[in-house]
C-alpha cells in the first residue's frame, strides 16, 4: 500500500479533500506569478537593449508623463494586481474556513505532541506513537495539544497543518481520500530533533481500519479510561449526575453555554474544561461557590484528554439533558483556555441559564 | 569617467582629513562613521555567510552527517540572527545612508553627530554579546526566539543571545532618529519635499519602521531574557501565560522589519536605475508615497506569520487581506522602475546589472509572498522551504542585491576609487545564477512538504537540496569576488572623478571623496530632482 | 533670523498651577472611583481619567499645545501606533472562540 | 528654513553643522519626541501583555491587584505629580533665565523622585516579605484563581521595575543638569539640556498615571479605601 516515494516530483501525493483545491489555487497563482514575472523581465530586458546607449548620444528627453497617460498606467498597474490577488484572498480564505470546520460526523483522534513523538489516541481505545491510522473516505478530526513546546502537525499529501501548543487545544481535520502512507511533519521549530519528529499516517480501507481498530489495545475506550480518571479523582464525589448542590451536572454539559457569575458566559469546550480543572477559580459558575480544588500537576495531558472525553460522553448536547441551553450563534459565547476571556461587554443573561437550571439545588 | 592616472597626491578630503586609529573612533563625521560600519556590517555578513555554507554542506545529503541535531540548529539561528539583526537591518541605512544622507540634501552632517558615533558602539557592544554567544556555543532558537523553547527548553546562550539583539536594536533607533530629524530640519535651501532624492524618502519611510517598532522588539526580548533569566514568567503557559502573545509581540516588529531591509535597497534602486537610463524616475511621486505606504500599511499585517499559529481565524482574515493591500505599493514600484528606463539611455554598468537583477528577483520573491498571504495557501507552505526560498529572494535576491548595486554605484564616491569593471560584472552574473540555483528548487521543495529547520530529511528530497547546494557554492564565489576587487581598488583602482556615472544629486557634486564639510558652501537648489540636461555630458561614461 | 523668544512660548505660572491642582484632584477621584462597584465600567472611568490626566501633562507641561505641527503630529503617530499594536492584538484575543473549534 | 550659513559670533552653544539656532533647537525638539514615541511603544509591549492577561484572567488580576497598598500608590502618584509641577517650574525659571530658581526647582525634582523611589522601593520590599514575587516561593495569599496571580505580579514588576529604571536614568541625568545649571551653563537664550529633560520627566510621570489605576486599582470596590 505504501507509495514508493519518487526522487524527483513537483507535487507531493494528493490524499485528502483538501489537496485538489489548495493545488488549484497554487496553479493559479502560480499562472498570475509567471505572468508578471516574465512580464517584468521581458519589459527591462526589451528596454535594455532597445534603449541601450550609444556614443555620442545625448541627454535623452525627459518623458512626458502626462502625454503618454502616466495616470492611467499607475492606475492599470496598481488596480489590475490588486484585482488578480484579491481572488487569491477570497479563494485561500474560503479553504482556510473549510479547514477550519470539522464536520459533526467527524471521527476524533487525539493527538499529543511531546518533544520528539506524536502520541496518539483513539476514541476506541487504541494509542500509537508517530503512526496514525485513520479510514479512508471518512472525516477525521484531530484535538490536539502539548505538554512542552510548540509543534506543528503536518501532512503534506492532506495539504494542511496546524500548530500544537502547550496549556491549549487546537483541531485539524481532513478526509482521506487514498489509500496509503504518507508522512507526518513536525513543521514548528522545538529543538534537537526536530526533524526526528515524523511519522505516518496510514490511510486504510475501511475493513482494514476496523480489523485495525479492534486488536487495538485493551485498555478500553478514552472514555472508560477518563471515567477511571474520574473516579480516581474524587471529581465524582462532587459531581454527580443530575447535580446537587454542591457542583454543577456536567451530564450533557459539554457543548452549551455556561453562565458564569460575574455575568459572562463561555462554552463548555475542551479548553474551558481542561480551564476549570487545573484553575477552578479562573471560571466560576453562577451560582456556587469557588470550593472545586485545583488539580494541576495530578493530571497529564493525555488524563486531561481522556477526562474531557469522558466528560463529552457524557451526554449529547445537542440531546435533551434539563437545564443546558445550546448556544444560539457562535458568535455569541465566550471562549476559554489561555487567552480566553470574556469579552468585556457584559451579555444578556441568557433566558434559559444555568442559573436557572441550578434551581433544584439547595443553598 | 575614469581621470587620467592621477598624479599621485590626493586632494584634502574625509579620509586624510585626520590621521590615526583615534581620529576614526571618535569621529562625529557621518562619512566616517559609515566607513566603521560598512567594515564590521560586512564582517558580520561574511560570518554570516560562513554558517550559510555549513547549512548548505550539512543538507547535501538527507542523513545528518556533518553536525549533530544540536549544532545544526545553532548554526542555523546565528546564520539568521547575524543575517538579520547584524548585517540586513544596518545594512544601507547605516553605511550608504549615514554616508549619503547628509550630502544629498547638502547638510554638512547628520543633527545629532555623536548620537551617530554612540550608535556604532551600541551597535558593536550587541555584536560583541552575539559573538560571546557565539564562542561559548551558541543558541539554538532559531531567529525567532518563539516562547516557552526559548524560555524553558533551550539549551543555547538565550539571554546574552537576547540582550545582543535588545542592546543592537537602539542603534537602530538612534540612526532612524537621527534620519528623521536630519530629513526634516537640515536640508538646503531650495531642497523641498518633492525635490528629495527617492533614496531619501526611502530612508525616511524606514526610519519611521525603525523608530515604532524596534522598541517593541526591545521591549519583548527583555521580557523573554526575564522570564528565562529569572523566571518571571510572561508567556508560560503554566500560569496561564499565552506563547501567541510572544508571537504577536515579536512580528508587531519583525514584519514591518523586512520593510526596513527592502525600502531602503528600493531607495537604491530608483537612484541607479534613473542614472543609468539617464531619466528621472517615472511616477517620482508614486515611488515615494509608495515608500511611505509600505512604512504605514506594513504595521498592519504582522498575522501574516500566526495563520497556523492558534491565532482567531478572522483576525487572520484580516492579516491576510491587508497583506495584499500592503502588496500593490511594491508593485507600482517594479512597474515605475520598468517605465523609468523606457526611452532612456540605458547603461548597462555593474550597479545597472545589479538593479536589474534586483528588479527581477524580488519581483519572484515579492510574489511568492504573496501565496503566502493567501490562508488556505500558507497552511500548506508554512514553515516549509517554500518560506525559506520566498525570504531569500527578498532579502538576498532584493535587499542584498541592492546593497550592492548601491555600494558599486557609491563606491568612487565614498573612496575615490574606481574598482575592476569586469570583474564586477563576472561577480554580477555569478550572483545571479548562483542564487537562482541555490533557491529556485527551495520553492519546489517547499510545495513538496520539506519543513525548514530539518537537520535531516527524507532522501525523496535530496535532488533539489543538491541542486541548491551546488547554487550556494557559485553564490559563494560571486560574492567573495567584491571583497577582493573592491579592496583591491582601494590602493590600485582609478582615481574615480566627483561624478562618474554621470548622475544627478548633490552628492555628486562634491569631490570623490567628499570633504570633511562635505561641500564648500551649503548649495543652494533650485531645480527639481534628477535634471539630467545638468550633468556635463562629456563624463557620462558609455560602455 | 527670528528672535529667541518666538520659539519659547512662556506659559503663566497660573496655568501650571491649575494643571497640577487637577491633576492631583484626578488621581484622588480615580482613587475613589475605584471602590464604587460600576460593574464593567470600572476600567473605562479609569483609563479615561488616566488618558485625561496625561492630556493635560502633554499639552501643558510638555508645550505641545504651543508646539509646531510637527510636535504634534509625533505625539499623535506615537499614540496611533500605540493603539494600532494593543487594538489589532486585542483583536485576536477578541475573536479566538467565535468559530467555537479550539483553536480556530 | 534659513536661507544662508551665516555665522553667529555671539552663540558659541550652536554646533558646526547647524546654520542657526532655531534650526538647533528644532533639531533637539524633535529629536526628543522621537524618542519619546520610542519610548510609548517600549512600554506598549508591556500594556498589550497587561491588558490581553487581564480580561483573560479578571479574578486573579482583581485579588492580586488588591494586594497593592491603595494608598501608598496614590500618594506616590501625587509625588510625582508634584515633581512634574517642579519641573514645568524649573524650564518655566530657565526661560526666564533665572539661576537660582531653575537649581532650586531641579533640585526640588531630585528630592521627590527620591522619595518616589524610596516609596517604590519599600513597596517592593513589602511584596518581598509576603512571597509576591514571582518565582519559587510565590504564595498568593487569598487569592481567587491563585493559579493566575503570577502573570500580574509579573506584569507589576515588570512594568514599575522598567518605570523605576527610568527614574534612575532620570536621577543620573537629572544630577549633571543641576551641577550645570548652579555653574551658570544655561541662559534664557540657551538652556536646551534642562528643556529636554523635562520632557523626559513629564513623560515618565505620564506612565506613571496609567500605570497606577491599572495596577493598583482594579476591582476595589470589595476591599474599599483601605
Ligand atoms: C526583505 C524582506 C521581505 C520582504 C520585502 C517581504 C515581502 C513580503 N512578504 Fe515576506 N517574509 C520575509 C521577508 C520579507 N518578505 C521573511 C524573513 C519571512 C520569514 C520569517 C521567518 O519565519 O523566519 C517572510 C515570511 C512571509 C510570510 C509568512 C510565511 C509563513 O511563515 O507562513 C508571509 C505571509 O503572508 C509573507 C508575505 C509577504 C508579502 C505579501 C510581501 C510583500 O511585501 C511583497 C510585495 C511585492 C510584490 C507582490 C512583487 C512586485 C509586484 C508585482 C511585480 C506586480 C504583480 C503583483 C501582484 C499580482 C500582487 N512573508
Ligand atoms: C539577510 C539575510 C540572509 C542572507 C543574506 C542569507 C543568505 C543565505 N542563506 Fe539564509 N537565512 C536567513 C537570512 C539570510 N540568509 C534567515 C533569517 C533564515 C532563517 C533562520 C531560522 O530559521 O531561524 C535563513 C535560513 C537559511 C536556510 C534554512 C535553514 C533551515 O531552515 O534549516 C538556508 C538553507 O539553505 C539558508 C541558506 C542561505 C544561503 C546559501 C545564503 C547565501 O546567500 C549566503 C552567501 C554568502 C556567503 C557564502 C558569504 C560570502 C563571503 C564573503 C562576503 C566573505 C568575504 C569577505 C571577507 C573575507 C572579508 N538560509
Ligand atoms: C470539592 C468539590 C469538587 C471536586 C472534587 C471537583 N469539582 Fe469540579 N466543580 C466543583 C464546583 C463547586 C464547580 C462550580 C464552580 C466553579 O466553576 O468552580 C465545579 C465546576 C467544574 C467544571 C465546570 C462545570 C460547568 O458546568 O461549567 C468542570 C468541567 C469540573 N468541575 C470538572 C471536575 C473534574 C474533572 C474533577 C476531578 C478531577 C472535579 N471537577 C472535581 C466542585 C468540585
Ligand atoms: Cu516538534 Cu518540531
Ligand atoms: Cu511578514
Amino acid at each position: 500500500m505504501t507509495m514508493e516515494p519518487k526522487s524527483f516530483q513537483l507535487f507531493p501525493e494528493s490524499a485528502s479533500n483538501f489537496a485538489p483545491t489548495v493545488d488549484g489555487l497554487y496553479t493559479y497563482m502560480v499562472v498570475v506569478s509567471a505572468f508578471f514575472s516574465l512580464l517584468v523581465a521581458f519589459l527591462i530586458i526589451f528596454f535594455a537593449i532597445k534603449y541601450r546607449a550609444r556614443p555620442g548620444q545625448g541627454v535623452p528627453k525627459p518623458v512626458d508623463e502626462h502625454s503618454i497617460g502616466g495616470m492611467i498606467l499607475e492606475i492599470a498597474w496598481s488596480v489590475i494586481p490588486l484585482g488578480l490577488s484579491l481572488v487569491m484572498f477570497a479563494w485561500g480564505a474560503s479553504i482556510m474556513f473549510s479547514e477550519s470546520r470539522p464536520p459533526k460526523d467527524a471521527i476524533n483522534i487525539y493527538v499529543t505532541g511531546k518533544r520528539w513523538m506524536w502520541k496518539i489516541q483513539h476514541m476506541e481505545g487504541a494509542r500509537e506513537i508517530n503512526e496514525l491510522h485513520v479510514p479512508v473516505g471518512r472525516n477525521v478530526r484531530l484535538t490536539m495539544t502539548s505538554e512542552d513546546v510548540i509543534h506543528d502537525f503536518f501532512v503534506p499529501a492532506f495539504r494542511t497543518k496546524a500548530d500544537v501548543l502547550p496549556g491549549r487545544y487546537t483541531t485539524e481535520w481532513f478526509r482521506p481520500t487514498q489509500v496509503g502512507t504518507y508522512h507526518i511533519f513536525c513543521a514548528e521549530y522545538c529543538g534537537t530533533k526536530h526533524s526526528g519528529m515524523i511519522g505516518w499516517v496510514h490511510v486504510l480501507s475501511a475493513e482494514d481500519y476496523d480489523k485495525w481498530l479492534a486488536q487495538g489495545s485493551g485498555e478500553g475506550s478514552m472514555a472508560e479510561g477518563g471515567e477511571s480518571l474520574f473516579n480516581q479523582l474524587g471529581c465524582a464525589n462532587c459531581h454527580v449526575k443530575g447535580g446537587h448542590g454542591r457542583a454543577p451536572n456536567l451530564y450533557g454539559a459539554f457543548g452549551t453555554k455556561v453562565d458564569l457569575s460575574d455575568g459572562t458566559s463561555v462554552r463548555f469546550d475542551e479548553s474551558y474544561t481542561r480551564e476549570s480543572i487545573l484553575y477552578p477559580q479562573a471560571k466560576i459558575v453562577a451560582g456556587y461557590d469557588k470550593i472545586m480544588p485545583t488539580f494541576k500537576g495530578l493530571i497529564s495531558d493525555e488524563g486531561m484528554l481522556k477526562l474531557i472525553e469522558y466528560i463529552k460522553s457524557l451526554g449529547d448536547p445537542n440531546g435533551v439533558v434539563p437545564g443546558r441551553n445550546l448556544p444560539s450563534e457562535p458568535s455569541d459565547i465566550q471562549k476559554t483556555g489561555p487567552m480566553a476571556a470574556p469579552m468585556s461587554e457584559t451579555k444578556a443573561p441568557a433566558t434559559v441559564s444555568k442559573t436557572s437550571a441550578a434551581t433544584g439545588k439547595q443553598q | 569617467m575614469i581621470t587620467a592616472p592621477a598624479p599621485v597626491k590626493e586632494t584634502k578630503n574625509y579620509l586624510n582629513a585626520q590621521t590615526g586609529l583615534k581620529s576614526w573612533l571618535l569621529t562625529g563625521d557621518h562619512k566616517r562613521i559609515a566607513v566603521m560600519y560598512l567594515i564590521v556590517v560586512t564582517a558580520f555578513f561574511a560570518l554570516g555567510g560562513v554558517f550559510a555554507s555549513l547549512i548548505r554542506l550539512e543538507l547535501a545529503t538527507p542523513a545528518g552527517d556533518l553536525m549533530e541535531s544540536n549544532q545544526y540548529n545553532k548554526v542555523f539561528t546565528m546564520h539568521g540572527v547575524l543575517m538579520v539583526f547584524f548585517f540586513l537591518i544596518p545594512s544601507i541605512p547605516a553605511t550608504l545612508g549615514n554616508f549619503l544622507i547628509p550630502l544629498m540634501i547638502g547638510a554638512k552632517d547628520l543633527a545629532f553627530p555623536k548620537i551617530n558615533l554612540l550608535s556604532w558602539y551600541i551597535y558593536m557592544l550587541g555584536g560583541v554579546f552575539t559573538l560571546y554567544v557565539l564562542l561559548t556555543g551558541g543558541v539554538d532558537t532559531g531567529w525567532t526566539f518563539y516562547t516557552p523553547f526559548s524560555t524553558s527548553y533551550s539549551n543555547g546562550y538565550v539571554v546574552a543571545a537576547g540582550l545582543g539583539i535588545f542592546i543592537n536594536g537602539f542603534s537602530a533607533i538612534l540612526t532612524g532618529l537621527n534620519f528623521i530629524v536630519t530629513i526634516h530640519r537640515m536640508r538646503a535651501p531650495g531642497l523641498t519635499w518633492f525635490r528629495l532624492p527617492l533614496f531619501v524618502w526611502a530612508h525616511y519611510a524606514t526610519s519611521a519602521i525603525m523608530i515604532l517598532g524596534t522598541p517593541v522588539v526591545a521591549v519583548t526580548l527583555f521580557l523573554l531574557v526575564l522570564e528565562r533569566g529569572l523566571h518571571i514568567g510572561f508567556f508560560d503557559p503554566a500560569y496561564g501565560g499565552d506563547p501567541v502573545l510572544f508571537q504577536h509581540l515579536f512580528w508587531f516588529y519583525s514584519h514591518p522589519a523586512v520593510y526596513i531591509m527592502i525600502l531602503p535597497s528600493m531607495g537604491v534602486i530608483s537612484e541607479v536605475i534613473s542614472t543609468f537610463s539617464s531619466k528621472k524616475p517615472f511616477g517620482y511621486t508614486f515611488i515615494a508615497f509608495s515608500s511611505v505606504a509600505i512604512a504605514v500599511f506594513g504595521f498592519l499585517v504582522w498575522g501574516h506569520h500566526l495563520f497556523v499559529a492558534g491565532q482567531s481565524i478572522y483576525a487572520g482574515l484580516v492579516f491576510s487581506i491587508l497583506s495584499y493591500v500592503v502588496a500593490i505599493p511594491s508593485a507600482i514600484k517594479v512597474f515605475n522602475w520598468a517605465a523609468t528606463m523606457y526611452k532612456g539611455r540605458v547603461r548597462l554598468e555593474t550597479p545597472m546589472l545589479y538593479a536589474l537583477g534586483f528588479i527581477g528577483l524580488f519581483t519572484v520573491g515579492g510574489l511568492t509572498g504573496i501565496f503566502l498571504s493567501s490562508l488556505g495557501m500558507d497552511v500548506h507552505l508554512t514553515d516549509t522551504y517554500f518560506v525559506v526560498a520566498h525570504f531569500h529572494y527578498v532579502m538576498v535576491g532584493g535587499a542584498l542585491l541592492g546593497y550592492l548595486a548601491g555600494l558599486h554605484f557609491w563606491w568612487p564616491k565614498i573612496f575615490g576609487r574606481m574598482y575592476s569593471q569586469v570583474w564586477s560584472k563576472v561577480s554580477a552574473a555569478l550572483v545571479f545564477v548562483g542564487f537562482n540555483l541555490t533557491f529556485f528548487p527551495q520553492f519546489l521543495l517547499g510545495y513538496m512538504g520539506m519543513p525548514r529547520r530539518y537537520h535531516v530529511y527524507p532522501p525523496e528530497f535530496q535532488v533539489f537540496n543538491v541542486l541548491s547546494s551546488a547554487g550556494a557554492s557559485v553564490l559563494a564565489l560571486g560574492l567573495i569576488l567584491p571583497a577582493i576587487y573592491l579592496t583591491w581598488s582601494l590602493k590600485h583602482g582609478a582615481i574615480a572623478s566627483a561624478n562618474p556615472w554621470g548622475a544627478t544629486g548633490l552628492e555628486w557634486q562634491t569631490s570623490s571623496p567628499p570633504i570633511s564639510e562635505n561641500f564648500e558652501v551649503t548649495p543652494v537648489v533650485t531645480t527639481e530632482a534628477y535634471d539630467y540636461s545638468t550633468v556635463p555630458q562629456e563624463v557620462v561614461h558609455v560602455g | 533670523m527670528s528672535d529667541h523668544n518666538e520659539q519659547h512660548h512662556i506659559v503663566p505660572i497660573r496655568v501650571y498651577i491649575a494643571v497640577f491642582l487637577t491633576l492631583i484632584a484626578m488621581t484622588w477621584v480615580t482613587a475613589y472611583v475605584s471602590t464604587v462597584d460600576l460593574g464593567r465600567l470600572n476600567i473605562f472611568v479609569a483609563l479615561s481619567i488616566a488618558i485625561f490626566k496625561a492630556s493635560l501633562v502633554i499639552l501643558f507641561f510638555m508645550h505641545v499645545k504651543y508646539g509646531t505641527k510637527l510636535t504634534k503630529m509625533i505625539v499623535l503617530a506615537g499614540l496611533y501606533w500605540l493603539l494600532l499594536l494593543l487594538f489589532i492584538a486585542m483583536a485576536d484575543l477578541w475573536t479566538r472562540g467565535w468559530m467555537g473549534v479550539p483553536g480556530r | 528654513m534659513a536661507s544662508q550659513v551665516v555665522p553667529h559670533e555671539e552663540v558659541v552653544t550652536l554646533k558646526h553643522h547647524f546654520a542657526n539656532d532655531e534650526q538647533q533647537l528644532d533639531a533637539s525638539t524633535i529629536g526628543m519626541w522621537v524618542f519619546l514615541v520610542t519610548e510609548i511603544m517600549f512600554f506598549g509591549g508591556l500594556f498589550l501583555a497587561y491588558f490581553a492577561y487581564r480580561q483573560a484572567y479578571p479574578a486573579a488580576f482583581a485579588s492580586a491587584s488588591n494586594k497593592t497598598n491603595l494608598w501608598l500608590g496614590a500618594a506616590n502618584t501625587t509625588v510625582l505629580i508634584c515633581s512634574s509641577l517642579t519641573m514645568a517650574m524649573a524650564v518655566h525659571s530657565a526661560s526666564l533665565g533665572k539661576r537660582t530658581l531653575l537649581v532650586l526647582f531641579l533640585i526640588l525634582t531630585l528630592i521627590l523622585g527620591g522619595v518616589f523611589l524610596g516609596v517604590k522601593a519599600y513597596e517592593y520590599h513589602d511584596k518581598w516579605v509576603h512571597h509576591e514575587v514571582p518565582g519559587a516561593h510565590f504564595d498568593c495569599e487569598g487569592c481567587d484563581d491563585a493559579g493566575h496571580a503570577p502573570l500580574f505580579f509579573s506584569l507589576y514588576f515588570g512594568m514599575t521595575g522598567l518605570h523605576a529604571t527610568h527614574m534612575l536614568v532620570g536621577f543620573v541625568i537629572l544630577s549633571i543638569i543641576i551641577v550645570q545649571a548652579s555653574r551658570g551653563k544655561f541662559t534664557a537664550k540657551w538652556y536646551t539640556p534642562v528643556e529636554m529633560f523635562g520632557l523626559y520627566w513629564h513623560f515618565v510621570d505620564i506612565v506613571w498615571i496609567f500605570l497606577f489605576p491599572l495596577l493598583y486599582l482594579i476591582d476595589r470596590s470589595h476591599t474599599g479605601l483601605k
